[in-house]
């Protein structure tokens, strides 16, 4: 006869992540993709408007300074940059980089990508402001 | 009671049973092997090696001088013809190693890196960071899973071996998840099983090592070879026991006493070097830096603390990056266990039982007198650690006996001896119904954790550094004691699920066989060698005892001790020679 | 001697007595330089010799005594008393696997995912001891040493979300261990291993929760290794289709 | 077990992911919040739009960050489906990777005619 019971315990799957905290911290991560999915869409209708014409073109921009386009875009844009830091944390360890022995701190990887996002967002910035 | 027929059984799957199943499966992938372990694999205690293995490979060593270095940190109590063979086979099984992933550290040139060791003339310790041990298991385990011959049992309790007319036909072992023992049949034995230090209170040996093997071959009638010889570790951490390893020394550490002086030159090691010079001060053999630290103690010269008395280990000198490159798990355990960064402050250390020289007797063979058994690793005794083992000898060790024991069992299976089938089922049922006793008893007059704090008491206040008549005596005494009463306890969990109660009790059992040879022999060696210090006999007495002590099972009391020549070759017996005379060569 | 009673809720489960785990406090006396295993040893030696749970080391390096405290995957000889101030702690059987008893987890499935990504060097041609050591350079060696230090605690696994919701995942040890092997310049493996590190069940199952790193007690990161593998895995995919590639 | 395509779309994830981290927040910023603010009023008004958007460069500079977009959120919204316990995964990546390439198609399409 086999004594052996061994006991498994129950985890729910459609609410395992409101047990810890960091399950907390990686869902809104992964939620951003829906602000994602949806700012895309809205982009890429706005450039079906643009097509079609002056008319329809205002008729986006209206949509998108229309009170819930603001309140959508300001979400969305908290999310961008949950997305942004998040990912930006996660470079060194999904990209490690070795110079001969040592392997390259964190930190500097980190730090290079906000100055690259600090002149990716510059430019753009100025592109708006000029054009 | 199901049977498990295999044709070699290897019990233990440290360092060196794993290293038995390799070598078995290479010889013949024919043959099946059993390899039973009462843990998983990578939890054996190999893992907390930390310093390295010793072997010749660089172009300004030579065999000799390992072979010297070893003899003599032995006190020539070594069989020179294993030692011979031993230093020979070493840089081959670590080139194995090496081919089978091993991370050893490494020169910029790209080729395995050395570091100076205790006792040894040149630098020889191949080393991966201060993880050697764990590195070397793991490599071990994870190749043993390309071998389709090798089947695990893990978590298997081995309890009694199978014997029959002078032969080793099997073994006992309960799974230990559902408590059930099987009969394990097979034509070749292998003990692999690792050392006792737990039969003393203060020790770097983890849980598993209860000398459950040696007490096994002991009680089917294989003698225990030199079992007094017990060594301390001049740098354990107080309170924990945890191990700082020689490396600390190797790499330049200094031991001070509480005037922050240096005080392995008062003892014959000196002169005091800024940089270290091996076989001299801080890398001279443990028996010797252990045997200093007991005389500054009488001489009031130690740091008292809660954790009984300590000198102070320093690294400071040696920096931050050095520490973190090949100590940075010594750094981590100072840390954490005794809230000391080795990088800014003086470590506290005390001498702490380590390992055990003696073991089951082989010959260089890895065979026991038993036929069909073999022993190898810590619990063997081969008899190349003589009375005091050089620091990084034993993963070589083994390496190098592992192999041999699977090369001999592979070739003796082959014979495909057996016993009668109702001959091994009565046997086991023997064994299990002397486990089952356990389980019936409900009368306990004594309970196991008692018993075993009155048993490694005895052995360390009568079989410490040093020992001699009285002290042995009151030991000897008090474990005829605790055998008696042990005869009397009951399982408090009768349960058959990871019992660990009913483990907890084996080992019990096994460490007081284990503890009575150290202690009988002990007191039978009128003489000081090695590790065996004897303050009312203080000269080696080669002519009386240049001889290893045979404890034999003796059912009805104490072991009976007889003495087995050993084997001398090429080096006459002198006087062991370290400091300034060794002539080591500057390890900075 | 500094002395301080702690109160540890120990999770019980008996197979044979207890249709489910419930908790079971003991107060026990303890040193203020303990760790949570010796405050779980003085139970086993005074109090409760039923009490059953696996630890040799206590040194950090053999891995046998992962388990939840407070919630958390720790080493139990790696926890230390004085970072818990309120005296109170509670101590759990690892989660996402299955408890035979007490505190000990059955691991049947870690162990066969460790054996299935081909856990040693695959070379491209043998070497004989006579030819001597494969060289590696130190910086070759820094490229997978961090990966070699996993002792298969299973703190990893048992703070895994995907693997607590989906056994099939091979789990961030035993990928961080494929990637070890991938990364020695001494192996060549990589394709052999792609089967089982590469399938959906391996690397891809993992979406990077990144717990398996925040809890390591070896600081191994799984969480890189897997995110690397994919990354090299992947463009072994892609290329496998150019002409000329290997299928 | 076997191996998987998972790579191709974890490669557009990871990729639309890095590009993404750079670039949305500020033209979410740019697109979505500066109008409400009425800030570059000029540059959003119809004639330098398309004349923006007339620009080869900068249609393909669109096109491929609104691609790599759709595809980032459509394999991460598959594994969000799965962390929130629906388990349907081929009809979950079925439905997302289709919504990607119809988003891909319209972005690509409507570029092209303007
Ligand atoms: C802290 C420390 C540091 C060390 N550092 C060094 C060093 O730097 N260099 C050096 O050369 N040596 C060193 N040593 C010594 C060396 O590590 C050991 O002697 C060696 O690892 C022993 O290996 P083994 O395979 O014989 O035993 P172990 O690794 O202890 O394995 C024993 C095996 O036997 C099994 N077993 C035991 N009893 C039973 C049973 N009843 N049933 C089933 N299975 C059983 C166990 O499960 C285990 O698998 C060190 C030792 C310690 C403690
Ligand atoms: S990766 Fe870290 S947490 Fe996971 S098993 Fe290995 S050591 Fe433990
Ligand atoms: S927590 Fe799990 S999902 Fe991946 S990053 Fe670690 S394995
Ligand atoms: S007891 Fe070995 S890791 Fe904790």
């Amino acid at each position: 006869m086999n004594p052996r019971k061994p006991y498994v315990r129950p985890i729910s799957k459609t609410s395992w992540f409101m047990t810890q905290s960091r399950y907390k911290v990686y869902m809104l991560h992964e939620i951003s993709s829906l602000f994602v999915a949806i700012y895309s869409a809205i982009l890429i209708i706005g450039l079906v408007r643009l097509g079609e014409g002056e008319a329809a073109w205002q008729g986006w921009l209206d949509a998108v300074t229309s009170p819930i386009g603001v309140i959508f875009h300001l979400i969305a844009f908290v999310f961008a940059l949950i997305h942004t830091t998040s990912w930006f944390k996660a470079v060194p360890q999904a990209m490690r980089i070795q110079r001969g022995e040592e392997i390259v701190p964190g930190k500097l990887i980190v730090g290079a990508h906000y100055g690259v996002l600090a002149a990716v967002s510059l430019f753009v910035l100025i592109l708006a402001g000029v054009a | 009671m199901q049977v498990i027929e295999a044709d070699v059984i290897i019990v233990g799957a440290g360092g060196a049973g794993l290293r038995t199943a390799i070598a078995v499966a290479e010889a013949d992938p024919k043959l099946s092997i059993a390899l039973l372990s009462k843990v998983y694999p990578m939890r054996s205690h190999t893992c907390a090696a930390e310093g390295g293995a010793a072997g010749v490979i660089k172009s300004n060593d030579n065999l000799e001088y390992h072979f010297h270095d070893t003899v003599s940190g032995g006190d020539w109590l070594t069989d020179q013809d294993a030692v011979d063979l031993f230093v020979n086979e070493i840089p081959k099984e670590l080139l194995r190693m090496e081919h089978w992933g091993c991370p050893w550290s490494r020169e910029t040139s790209g080729n395995v890196a050395v570091r100076p060791f205790g006792g040894m003339k040149i630098m020889r310790t191949w080393f991966a960071a201060d993880k050697t041990g764990f590195h070397m298991l793991h490599t071990l385990f994870q190749t043993s899973i390309k071998y389709p011959s090798v089947k695990r049992f893990d978590e298997y309790y081995t309890v009694d071996l199978l014997t029959d007319d002078g032969a080793c036909y099997g073994c006992t072992a309960i799974e230990m998840r559902t408590g059930q023992m099987r009969q394990f049949r097979g034509k070749a034995i292998v003990i692999c099983s690792g050392g006792a230090g737990k039969i003393f209170p203060f020790t770097t040996n983890g849980a598993v090592k209860t000398g459950d093997g040696m007490a096994m071959a002991y009680r089917a009638g294989v003698p225990l070879k030199d079992m007094e010889f017990v060594q301390y570790h001049p740098t354990g951490l107080p309170g924990s026991g945890i191990l700082l390893t020689e490396a600390c020394r190797g790499e330049g550490g200094y031991l001070l006493n509480k005037d922050g002086y240096r005080y392995l030159q008062d003892y014959g090691l000196g002169p005091e070097t800024p940089t270290p010079v091996l076989k001299a001060m801080e890398l001279g053999p443990r028996d010797q830096l252990s045997q200093a630290f007991w005389h500054e103690q009488k001489k009031g010269r130690t740091i008292p603390t809660k954790w009984g008395d300590v000198v102070h280990l320093d690294l400071r000198h040696l920096g931050e990056k050095k520490i973190d490159e090949r100590l940075p798990l010594i750094r981590e355990l100072s840390a954490k266990y005794v809230d000391s960064d080795p990088v800014t402050t003086l470590v506290p250390v005390r001498p702490v039982v380590h390992y055990m020289m003696g073991g089951i007797h082989t010959d260089i063979h890895a065979a026991t007198p038993l036929n069909g058994l073999y022993a190898a690793g810590e619990c063997a005794c081969v008899s190349i650690n003589g009375a005091n083992r050089l620091g990084s000898n034993s993963l070589g060790e083994l390496l190098v006996f592992g192999a041999r024991a699977g090369r001999g069992a592979a070739e003796y299976a082959k014979k495909g001896l057996t016993a009668p089938s109702e001959r091994l089922d009565a046997l086991a049922a023997d064994s299990e119904a002397r486990v089952k006793a356990w389980f019936q008893r409900t009368q306990a007059t004594d309970r196991v954790p008692d018993l075993k704090k009155r048993l490694t008491t005895a052995m360390e206040d009568g079989c410490g550094i040093y020992r001699d008549e009285a002290t042995i005596k009151a030991a000897c005494d008090i474990i005829v004691d605790v055998r008696e009463r042990f005869k009397n306890v009951a399982l408090e969990d009768k349960s058959s699920v990871y019992n660990t109660d009913l483990y907890q009790t084996l080992e019990m059992d096994a460490m007081i066989e284990v503890a009575q040879t150290v202690a009988v022999s002990a007191l039978e060696r009128r003489e000081s060698r090695g590790a065996h210090q004897r303050l009312d006999h203080v000269k080696r007495d080669d002519e009386a005892f240049l001889k290893h002590s045979m404890a034999h099972y003796n059912p009805n009391g104490e072991p009976r001790i007889d003495y087995l020549d050993v084997v001398i070759t090429k080096s006459k017996p002198a006087e062991r020679v370290y400091g300034a005379r060794a002539g080591g060569q500057s390890a900075a | 001697m500094s002395e301080r009673t702690i109160e540890l809720e120990v999770l019980r489960y008996r197979p044979e007595q207890d249709q489910e785990p419930f908790f079971q406090t003991y107060k026990v006396p303890c040193e203020e330089e303990w760790v949570v295993l010796d405050a779980l040893n003085y139970v086993k030696e005074e109090m409760d010799r039923t009490l059953s749970y696996r630890w040799s080391c206590h040194m950090f390096v053999c891995g046998s005594c992962g388990m939840m405290i407070d919630g958390e995957p720790k080493l139990a000889c790696k926890a230390f008393l004085k970072d818990y101030p309120t005296g109170k702690i509670r101590v759990e059987p690892l989660s996402n696997f299955p408890i035979e008893r007490d505190l000990v987890v059955v691991l049947d499935d870690f162990v066969e995912k460790l054996e299935s990504v081909k856990p040693y060097i695959i070379p491209k041609e043998e070497r004989t001891v006579e030819q001597g050591e494969y060289l590696q350079t130190p910086a070759q060696l820094k490229a997978f040493k961090q990966y070699t230090l996993c002792i298969n605690c299973l703190c990893c696994y048992a703070v895994c979300p995907q693997y607590g919701l989906d056994e099939s995942f091979v789990g961030p040890a035993a990928l961080a261990l494929a990637h070890r092997y991938n990364m020695d310049s001494r192996d060549l493996g990589r394709a052999a291993r792609d089967d089982v590190v590469a399938a959906a069940e391996g690397i891809w199952h993992c979406s990077f929760v990144g717990a398996c790193s925040q809890v390591c007690p070896k600081d191994v990161d799984p969480a890189g290794a897997i995110q690397q593998a994919k990354f090299a895995h992947g463009i072994d995919y892609l290329t496998s289709f150019l002409p000329g590639g290997k299928r | 077990m076997a191996r998987s395509a998972k790579a191709v779309p974890w490669f557009l994830f990871a990729a639309g992911g890095t590009v993404l981290s750079f670039i949305l927040p500020v033209m979410i910023f740019t697109t979505g919040i500066a109008p409400a603010l009425g800030l570059f009023t000029d540059a959003l008004s119809y004639d330098t739009m398309s004349a923006f958007v007339g620009n080869w460069l900068v249609k393909l500079v669109l096109f491929g960050i609104l691609t790599l977009a759709c595809w980032h959120a459509a394999h991460r919204l598959r594994v969000c489906a799965h962390d929130f316990g629906i388990r349907a995964d081929t009809a979950v990546a079925v439905i997302l990777y289709g919504l990607a390439t119809v988003g891909t198609a319209t972005a690509a399409l409507a570029l092209v005619s303007i």
